[in-house]
């Protein structure tokens, strides 16, 4: 089953890296996930199709309201996120989810 | 008979699956449903707001007073008319892009948005002089520019609502948008989408109507009087529009809705998807003739139909129903209690398909009759004054003799709609008696 | 300086999470984002093509007959500049109440629509006489009309989309509305459920649009000089606008900005839910002025920030990218290499978390300084008038150089971001050599 | 698991009745089915969460259109629809999920 993983930003411009490069990680590490970005305004319409969320740092103060969604959920590492290591969030998004809520 | 039925059945329905299913016609219809109808009918109020059913020749005394601050404040009053069922072409142009994108899996709303910007710029005149020198939008008035918005403006509207949804299509699948990388979120992304469209929907748009402005406009071009592409449009079309308000095409027109409701096809939906326009323009006609304070003179309007000849339903069938509680033939007494309460609100179903009419032989003849008997009776009296053209669009759920009182703002018209319904009583009744008895005939035989 | 970064995050985070997370700041920020960003910038182009960037003086030749055929159709060239961003409000109105009644998972285009229609009542005064007697619409201007659809009307276009979707919810939520059976398909159910509230939300704005033109207005009422409601408001507003376009103002909102970004929060995005009206304003007033062929004068607008302060993104740090270009520590020449591309679109995430800046003590200083001193130039530059105000917004991935000209139409817009750059570079070096030699030390002592 | 009926009509205000009188049929019956009336505009939103289409009979020239998504789908007979026999539709979309396309 695919586990659905979904990447919260801003404006979304500097998120597109980490996704393609979560996409490769994914791949190359044999991990059944789906990966989008989406702008904070869209979590609640998304709640029902995501298994984890990631917060980009720029927007971390959003981790409470998103986590009132009782879905696992974590801040990005910083620079992990700014040098678009898809491995260091993907390995991030599945511990989450194995720690689940 | 029977076989007339199935023949012309077999010829309809392929005929209107490709008028109704066109996906133009398709956002037309939402449009006007979805968004311009709310606006229509809530405009309708405040128009009854404005211009209320008052006795005329009212002095003296409160309701005198009232009466006449009413007349002189009425062009402040119609203001919430004006802005809303005033502006139904702002609507529809907003609706038609809007289904359309969404058909389409576009962003509807953006779409419409754009298409709206694209509407306003059909509604100035470009091009125009005053004292020699090109004028921009400080020289039109508000009043002309409005009035782009509302009826004259439906056909251009529409055309705009498919053309913005068209083009963004076209560039999206050409590629030739903005393309924001897939990791960007929608509303991000959909907002760079938008601008490639959006320069050329409003650019073309600009240019065609500086085309058409100086073309067309009597010369010399003056603020006054240039034309606008909605007001060249209708210019064209306006044998059309006078064309529908007859009593031949009232005639026309509700033969369409019952020949095919007369095979079981919702032949409102058919014929008003592409009459609807037609209609919206001939009450709009009304209501500025009325904020005038003239007379209304257009007859055929939507409210002409589903207010004074679809009485409990296309067919006029609600007398229909009371026959059927009242027979001795249990099936037929059955579909009477099931369709009675729908009836009262205009809705037949039960009764076309309960009883059935719908390629029924002998009942197909009085659902032929008996609407356009009475499309001619309301024709007639609307036409010599007896009775006022409708102003008001009710939604089509009004019941009986209320509609008809609101419709036009007068008692006369609950009296029509009652002489309406003896006549279609009087008509239908020796076809059921006949109808009847032939099911008895099976019963019996049985 | 550690504990003040730390003790800074632990206290503006969750302000910033109040201020970016209401619901009503989101409805906002998504309407100048989704629906008025497209209509801003495609407006911004037909501006400049409108009023394009030539010299001045030009006369005789190819080129000065353009130039002064260009000045002589300016009125009508305006038209498509006008219809788009020139109706910002209108748009974000729309957007702010789709946006809103998405939330509440109501249908977002017909709230819209709904909204807009009570905004356009907002728009017209109510109550006026001429000669005496009560008028409409048709006594009104075009001109004046429009103009409170633009930048005049922002703060009750937004008011009116939040007051309109609550209102929608408010009546859904206690079943006020028409409410059809929960078979009746989406499309005539909604359309329905539109009404009542469609009727209150004009309705309600027609009577209080009545009480604020004739309280508000000067005496005795007149078509000419009657106040609307946006106009009244703004009004009472002026005094923000106002202290929004001075050197103190621009120099605490970059700090804002700064200090945001300094603890690694998105400092433009929290600072703009609140300024960006103001900004439009400002936008806007340049844009008439320039229309009228006068000097534009207002300085603090989006691209004044956007265009003149952010160069490779917020924080002025495209000098910080090629120093790490050039970084002999390899993880500061590895975060280099990411962050080259997007910062020529100015964006920076990768330089801030990833040398990083946020919560970096050394590098939080020049952060700070830079921009600010920056704005400082910037805005004496332009109240002195060596370099023209921003008069266009281009998207904020504009890059620099190119913004700058674009966004002043000169090519002293360019020169100005250059002398910022080289100010930005001057003020970064010193920390960046600190902070590499300290990852240095590091690296050698691991 | 429940199966998604679909009635697609008009302007659907005469099809409420039926989707009631289904309702209560199904749980009758104890059959798994979800039923909702759509108009037809609505139809390529739906065809994700559809097993079967019952046609109402006055749009009936729709059937064709409908029948390219490769769902079963059938025109309601039109005494059953007129009577808001619910059973009797119950009954046509049940044996139309059977035979499948």
């Amino acid at each position: 089953m695919n586990r659905n993983i979904v990447l919260v930003c801003s404006f979304g411009l500097s998120t597109s890296l980490l996704v393609n490069s979560m996409e490769t990680a994914a791949k190359e590490a044999g991990a059944q996930v789906r990966i989008r970005a989406i702008g904070s305004n869209e979590v609640p319409d998304v709640v029902d199709e995501t298994d984890v969320f990631l917060i980009a740092p720029q927007v971390r103060y959003l981790l409470n309201g998103i986590a009132a969604h009782g879905l696992p959920a974590g801040v990005i590492e910083g620079r992990a996120y700014a040098l678009a290591d898809g491995r260091a969030a993907l390995h991030q998004a599945l511990s989450l989810l194995e720690q689940g809520v | 008979m029977d076989k007339l039925l199935s023949f012309m059945e077999r010829t309809l329905l392929p005929v209107t699956a490709k008028i109704v299913e066109n996906r133009y016609m398709q956002a037309i219809r939402n449009a006007f449903i979805g968004s311009a109808l709310p606006m229509i009918i809530v405009g309708s109020i405040f128009l009854i707001l404005a211009i209320p059913p008052l006795p005329d020749g009212l002095h003296g005394g409160w309701l005198g007073r009232v009466s006449e601050w009413l007349t002189e404040a009425r062009p402040m009053l119609m203001i919430p008319y004006q802005l809303t069922f005033g502006l139904v072409a702002f609507w529809v142009c907003y609706g038609v892009a809007e289904s359309l994108a969404k058909h389409y899996k576009m962003d509807g709303g953006r779409v419409g948005l754009m298409a709206m910007a694209t509407l306003l710029v059909f509604c100035l005149p470009v091009g125009v002089r005053q004292h020699g020198h090109l004028v921009g939008l400080s020289a039109i008035s508000l009043d002309r520019f409005l009035d782009d918005l509302g009826a004259v403006g439906l056909f251009v509207a529409m055309l705009t609502g498919i053309g913005v949804a068209e083009l963004n299509r076209f560039l999206l699948r050409r590629g030739l948008i903005l393309k924001m990388p897939p990791a960007v979120p929608q509303n991000v992304s959909r907002s760079f989408e938008m601008m490639v469209p959006a320069f050329l929907a409003v650019g073309s748009a600009f240019l065609l109507e500086w085309w058409a402005t100086t073309t067309w406009s009597p010369q010399p071009l003056d603020p006054a009087t240039a034309l606008t592409l909605p007001q060249i449009v209708m210019a064209k079309l306006s044998f059309l529009v006078q064309a529908s308000d007859t009593l031949p095409s009232a005639i026309l027109q509700i033969w369409l809705m019952m020949l095919l409701w007369a095979v079981g096809i919702h032949g409102m939906n058919v014929v008003s998807s592409v009459a609807y326009p037609l209609w919206q323009n001939n009450l709009s006609s009304n209501i500025a003739e009325l904020g005038a304070g003239e007379q209304a003179t257009h007859i055929v309007s939507e409210p002409f139909f589903h207010m004074y000849a679809h009485l409990g339903g296309s067919g006029a069938t609600l007398p229909l129903v009371f026959m059927l509680l009242r027979s001795h033939v249990s099936q037929l007494k059955q579909v009477g209690r099931v369709a009675l309460v729908p009836a009262l609100f205009n809705i037949n179903e039960p009764v076309v398909f309960g009883v059935p009419i719908a390629l029924n032989p002998i009942l197909a003849l009085p659902l032929l009759a008996a609407p356009t008997v009475i499309v001619t009776i309301n024709f007639l009296a609307m036409h010599s004054g007896l009775v006022p053209v409708p102003t008001v669009q009710p939604p089509l759920t009004m019941p009986v003799f209320l509609g008809g009182f609101l419709a036009d703002g007068s008692w006369r018209g609950t009296v029509l709609q009652g002489v309406d319904l003896a006549v279609a009583g009087l008509i239908y009744y020796p076809f059921f008696k006949l109808y009847e008895k032939k099911l008895s005939h099976f019963a019996a035989g049985e």
